[in-house]
């Protein structure tokens, strides 16, 4: 149980995919304009991103084993794009607004590196099925809360004096920095 | 064309209420020389001086009127903050260096006064002791726990010069939290290490003493309506929540409260780097979840963290999630049914 | 007394300056020459103009009748003749012009006659119809017609209140009304309990107004035993806003009026106590709404209170006081919270002016500079509605509407008390108000965009049935005249031509035949513009004379 | 290399049976979002946009067909608020033409011959009249889209800006005294 908890407090916070892995800053970076886009963008990411995780160790260890190793990336992007693909048509039909506003985001969500390098993070940490599971989960619930937390922070900043060469784009990779170099006071914190 | 309202208070301005809290600093900073030399006084100037400079170049280099804002004395606090929390017999880059980043990238780059995201104060901190570690560790021991007391001549010549009539190794000494921090987990005991010539009665020696200045003053801001009550009451009670949990569990490994609240810089902290409005969440339970976030953090860092003290990234974390938090705090509005996010 | 009371979130304490004006008696304003009655003195519809040019009028006779439901007529102050019907500037923040009947007073102020009404035995609904007609309206800054007010409706009103808070500073009329005129305006509250058949009765008055609220009790003291029961003068702490409808509710019941509702949906009905007096007035002599009190001060020579009627020069009135003193730096119209400045100061009183302050350099310095905002939530304490304008303003100063419509922009009661405590000298009131009219333009474009794309779809659903009828008709029409195939839509079109260029020159014709005779007595604009299009159309009659000419002009 | 065909097909018909229920399960019937872009556009139906009124222009937006910076009476910021719904950066209208005050056409009566050729033209139907008789547009409903101007063959409407007055004035946006010194 304990061990469960340091895996999750761990991925949320310590070893953040974004802030501390640098992983899926595409999406981070793009789909963070809108608070509530970004809420929904996270929790399409946590749904794939965990189920992805737990099917993924289930190929990787019935289906492929040793034996079959050299398949591991090439199937785990092919499981990636299934549920991406069963995603889009969910949201398609759920909330249209949504679909148009994360664009080409949510199809992108496949080439999300995050949402590959956890599983493949996954089999390099030998973690069982539980493990998987949960390491998956606690990646996209860090990656939530860092897209949530910047989404806020750049609504805000849309309305701020920001000199001209620093606007839009720019002021939101310092922002991530700043964010980033914030995060780094949990170092140290597991492992 | 102006409409209404004609009058206006008067007595409040920018400049007043930086100028309170910069008062109100005053005997932390004097308790500060007083217990750990005159070295302040050297990047207490050395942080002013390159604030100043760097703002005018800024507000110079975006078309903006010098004297309104320089007159605001907003980046005199955050120099004087920032001087506050850094070593003070570091070399002299290092202050600019962090001015830099205070001034220039958490301020200025933002749109300048009340637009930063980041307390500018602790952004500086913050790359300090990322960049450069070692640099960060240049603490004067506190008055009877070094042998040598410093005059203001030798912490000059320490700050330009790197090397004077006497050498840091003379002068520093780790803090009572880095002490606390690597013996507990070295399996020291606690008899042991509070014996020690960096700890005090209650907290860090000398330190204990700042603090209750800065407690002192932070009273005065109370006092003066300047800050609210909500941002130093949570942010010292998660401190002391989360500090006295640890120390329930197990006392050979944890601090008591009050060893956390009068060391490192948690006074600082609660009473004026957190409650620093611009970076702050600004409704009343907003404030609460804040700082007491921050206060927990401030507790876990200490405890597990790789840092010497947690308040700086604490704040840093906690300012990140303003934004956040403010957006799902906003008060009843009168009239309305419930508290509704926007 | 020892009603408990409710107090509301924030609120400030500026300075009161009543001394200045509230130690003389109100004064009664000379006849002038000349009265600029605006149709437009309430909310609503303005009222219609029932007079012409050379007409000549009586006093208390309408000149303007009310025109749809939230509206009220309009009375003349004094005898005379109409001698104009025209846009005049108006007390109006915008400081535009609005219509208004300008009377030369003939000076016999002979009146129509006022028929007392016998309100305890009349219907009710006819008591309100002879309330619009008599002009009663809010006096208390709203200015809202009292005959709609005055109607319970499906509602049942519990409770009267009656605002004698007067929280602004400086201003003086209702403090002077209750101190000289309490015993009439107790009988004008009567007259609205009796029209809302409400229980009670509370009357609050701000406690630094003692003799207001001494001559109100002894007032009530020899109040009939019917009217006074169940009515309460209540002392509210002397708080700026506690004068605001809303506010004061809470403060005496500590009831919270809904959010874009009205205190109705509470059983509770607010009116002003200088409404109650003209109330008073209409009713129990039959004189129509025709004066009020308005307080002239600040930097006047002789501050006080003036019976002023509708319609008097704000710069006769200022005369009235004395005039202004050396060093005046322009005029508020209402109180130093709320009012604004005014424009032009031939506007004249309405029912709406309840103030009129004379500014200089000491009491009223010219706004500091704005610094940016450090979110310090100094404005958040002091606001009344619980907004936090720091929010508001951030998302109102970057355009961003919708957002700040989501903080509950429209809450705010732009009472200002956010600027007046803002460090950084913000003119937050102003950024809302900017937001609000910008939101309430793209409402009405919004309401426009929606009918046009109704008539718009209407239009191509009937364009397309006529193309099918037409085809329809054309295709059986052909069936029947095969014989006759040749070319008819040719010849159709040819036929239409030929119609449209006689048309045109049949209009160039008439148009020099109608020119003369129509400029006789057109006014100076519209002669202009046609002055205008000739001479447009004679450059473009050039330019087709001499195309390499207007080629070279492009 | 067997198992490893079997494997990747085997997951191949697996994804393609779920993916294949999903596509029947959750199938679009049609695209709401038409309505919504069709609510923000200024509803002038005057076709600056190249597309035959706002219904078509918002059609093609949602289609991705046309850029959302194509309507100059809806303004800088009703390009804002699309951008705003479709979650994109704003952008400058395209014409380099400002956005006009608004105006409603007028008829000048003394020239009007009763054509009927702007009633045909007038997109919402808000010029009154018949063959041979004046004919009058309503203010309140004209949309100011011009498209009466050309066909008129006397030339008798001219656009007429709508003025300021009391019930339609708006406050300002509050001056910055901090101003730039640059």
């Amino acid at each position: 149980m304990e061990n469960y908890l340091l895996i999750l407090i761990g991925t949320v916070f310590v070893n953040n995919i974004v802030m501390s892995k640098i992983l899926g800053l595409c999406p981070f970076m793009g789909v963070s304009r809108k608070l509530e886009t970004s809420i929904a963008m996270g929790a399409a990411t946590t749904f794939v991103l965990t189920l992805a995780s737990g099917i993924s160790y289930l190929i990787d260890t019935y289906l492929l084993g040793e034996a079959l190793a050299y398949l591991r990336t090439l199937s785990f992007i092919v499981v990636i794009a299934g549920i991406v693909g069963f995603t889009e048509m969910f949201i398609k039909k759920t909330s249209p607004v949504l679909f148009r506003v994360l664009g080409i985001y949510l199809p992108l969500i496949t080439t999300n590196c995050a949402v590959l390098g956890i599983p493949l993070l996954n089999v390099l940490e030998r973690h069982d099925f539980v493990e998987s599971l949960i390491f998956g989960l606690g990646g996209a619930l860090g990656f939530t809360l860092v897209l949530v937390l910047f989404a806020a922070m750049r609504e805000r900043l849309e309305a701020a004096d920001v000199p001209l060469p620093f606007k839009g784009t720019s002021i939101a990779m310092i922002t991530a920095g700043l964010m980033s170099l914030a995060f780094l006071g949990f170092a140290g914190l597991i492992r | 064309m102006t409409g209404s309202p004609h009058v206006h208070v008067g007595n409040t301005s920018v400049a007043a209420v930086m100028a309170k809290v910069m008062a109100a600093l005053i005997p932390g900073t004097i308790a500060h020389a007083w217990f750990f030399g005159p070295g302040i006084w050297v990047s207490l100037l050395l942080c002013g001086l390159f604030a100043l400079v760097l703002e005018a170049l800024l507000l110079r280099l975006r078309g903006l009127p010098l004297k309104p804002f320089l007159g605001d004395g907003s980046v005199l606090l955050t120099a004087w903050l920032l001087a506050l929390s850094l070593p003070t017999l570091a070399p002299w880059w290092l202050y600019l260096i962090g001015t830099l980043f205070a001034v220039v990238v958490a301020k200025h780059l933002y749109g300048g006064l009340g637009q930063n995201l980041f307390n500018p104060a602790m952004v500086g901190y913050a790359a300090l002791i990322i960049g450069f570690p070692a640099y960060m560790t240049l603490w004067p021991g506190p008055i009877g726990a070094v042998d040598h007391s410093l005059t203001l001549w030798e912490a000059f010549d320490l700050v330009f010069a790197g090397q004077g009539a006497v050498s840091h190794d003379a002068v520093t000494a780790a803090t009572a939290l880095d002490t606390w921090r690597t013996q507990t987990r070295l399996g020291t005991p606690v008899d042991d290490i509070l014996t020690r010539p960096m700890f005090g009665w209650i907290g860090a020696r000398g330190h204990e003493i700042v603090a209750a200045m800065y407690l002192l003053g932070g009273l005065l801001l109370l006092s003066a309506r300047v800050i609210t009550w909500h941002i130093p009451v949570a942010f010292l009670a998660g401190i002391v929540l989360t500090s006295g949990a640890l120390h329930l569990i197990d006392p050979a490994a944890h601090a008591d409260p009050l060893f956390h609240l009068f060391s490192g810089a948690a006074m600082l902290g609660a009473f004026f780097i957190a409650t620093d409005p611009v970076t702050a969440a600004s409704t009343p339970r907003g404030k609460l979840i804040y700082a007491g976030l921050a206060g927990f953090l401030v507790v876990v860092i200490r405890t597990w963290g790789a840092y010497p003290d947690g308040v700086a990234f604490a704040v840093l974390l906690m300012n990140a999630c303003v934004p956040f938090i403010d957006d799902y705090t906003h008060p009843r509005v009168f009239g309305h049914k419930r508290a509704s996010k926007p | 007394m020892s009603r408990r009371l409710f107090p509301f979130h924030g609120g400030v304490h500026p300075e009161p300056h009543k001394r200045e004006s509230n130690t003389t008696p109100i004064r009664a304003m000379p006849l002038l020459p000349r009265y600029v009655v605006p149709m437009r003195q309430h909310i609503g519809e303005p009222a219609r103009p029932t007079v012409h040019v050379g007409d000549h009028v009586l006093r208390g006779q309408i000149i303007g009748e009310a025109q749809g439901y939230v509206s009220t007529a309009v009375h003349a102050p004094t005898s005379g003749r109409v001698v104009a019907l025209e846009p005049r500037p108006a007390a109006h923040p915008s400081g535009l012009y609005d219509l208004a009947v300008v009377i030369e007073a003939d000076g016999d102020d002979r009146a129509v006659a006022f028929q007392p009404l016998d309100w305890r035995n009349m219907d009710a609904s006819a008591l309100r119809n002879r309330v619009r007609d008599l002009g009663v309206a809010g006096l208390g800054g709203a200015v809202f017609p009292s005959y709609v007010k005055l109607n319970p409706g499906a509602q049942r009103i519990h409770t009267l209140i009656v605002n004698g808070a007067e929280c602004e500073p400086w201003i003086t009329c209702d403090d002077r009304l209750m101190r000289e005129r309490a015993g009439e305006t107790l009988r004008g509250i009567a007259i609205m309990r009796h029209c809302l058949a409400a229980e009670r009765v509370l009357i609050g008055i701000e406690d630094n107004k003692p003799e207001a609220i001494a001559a109100m009790r002894a007032a009530l003291a020899a109040l009939d035993a019917d009217d006074a029961r169940g009515v309460e003068i209540v002392a509210v702490p002397s708080i700026y806003p506690a004068g605001g409808g809303k506010q004061l509710t809470y403060l005496l019941t500590g009831l919270e009026t809904p959010s874009g509702g009205r205190s109705t949906d509470l059983g509770i009905q607010v009116f002003n106590v200088g409404t109650a007096y003209a109330l008073w007035r209409a009713v129990e002599l039959g004189e129509p709404l025709i004066s009020r009190v308005v307080t002239v001060t600040g930097h006047v020579a002789a501050p006080g209170n003036f019976e002023a009627r509708l319609g008097t020069p704000l710069v006769d009135l200022i005369a009235a006081a004395g005039g202004e003193l050396p060093g005046a730096t322009g005029q508020i119209v209402g109180g130093p919270m709320m009012g604004f400045d005014l424009m032009d100061d031939a506007a004249p009183v309405t029912k709406a002016v309840n103030c009129v302050i004379v500014k200089n350099a000491t009491l009223f310095p010219p706004r500091a500079p704005d610094l940016p905002c450090i979110r310090c939530d100094a404005c958040a304490r002091a606001c009344p509605v619980v907004l936090q304008p720091f929010d508001l303003y951030w998302y109102s100063r970057a355009k961003d509407f919708g957002r700040a419509q989501s903080y509950h922009l429209f809450d705010c009661i732009e009472c200002g008390c956010c600027s007046y405590v803002c460090p950084s000298h913000i003119p937050l009131v102003d950024y809302f108000r900017y937001a609000k009219s910008e939101i309430w333009q793209r409402e009405r474009e919004k309401l426009a965009a929606d009918q046009a794309r109704q008539r718009h779809e209407f239009k191509t659903f009937r364009l397309e049935r006529e193309k099918r009828e037409k085809a329809e008709k054309f295709a059986k029409a052909a069936e029947k005249t095969k014989a006759a195939a040749g070319a008819p839509v040719d010849a159709d079109a040819e036929r239409k031509q030929a119609l449209l260029k006689a048309a045109m020159e049949r209009a160039q014709k008439a148009k020099e035949a109608v020119q003369p005779k129509n400029v006789d007595n057109l006014p100076p604009a519209v002669q202009r513009e046609i002055d205008e299009i000739e001479a447009r159309r004679a450059a473009a009659r050039d330019a087709a004379e001499h195309p390499a000419d207007a080629g070279a002009d492009k | 290399m067997l198992s490893a065909i079997l494997v990747m097909a085997g997951i191949g018909l697996v994804l393609g049976g779920i993916l294949g229920w999903a596509s029947i399960r959750y199938r679009v019937q049609d695209d709401p979002l038409v309505e919504k872009i069709d609510a923000i556009l200024p509803q002038t139906q005057c076709g600056q946009c190249g597309y035959p009124g706002c219904k078509p222009y918002a059609e093609a937006i949602s289609k991705g067909e046309a850029d959302i910076n194509l309507c100059p009476p809806g303004g800088e910021d009703g390009v804002r608020r699309l951008a705003e719904l479709l979650g994109v950066e704003p952008k400058p209208l395209s014409d380099d033409a400002g956005p006009k005050p608004r105006s409603v056409a007028v008829i000048d009566e003394n020239l009007c011959i009763g054509c009927t050729l702007c009633i045909q033209a007038c997109p919402v139907d808000a010029i009154v009249g018949a063959a041979k008789q004046m004919h009058v547009i309503v203010a309140d409903q004209c949309t100011g889209c011009e498209l009466c101007l050309p066909p008129c063959p006397v030339d008798c409407i001219s656009m007429q800006v709508i003025k300021e007055d009391v019930t339609n004035w708006k406050w300002r946006y509050p001056v910055h005294m901090m101003k730039r010194v640059a």
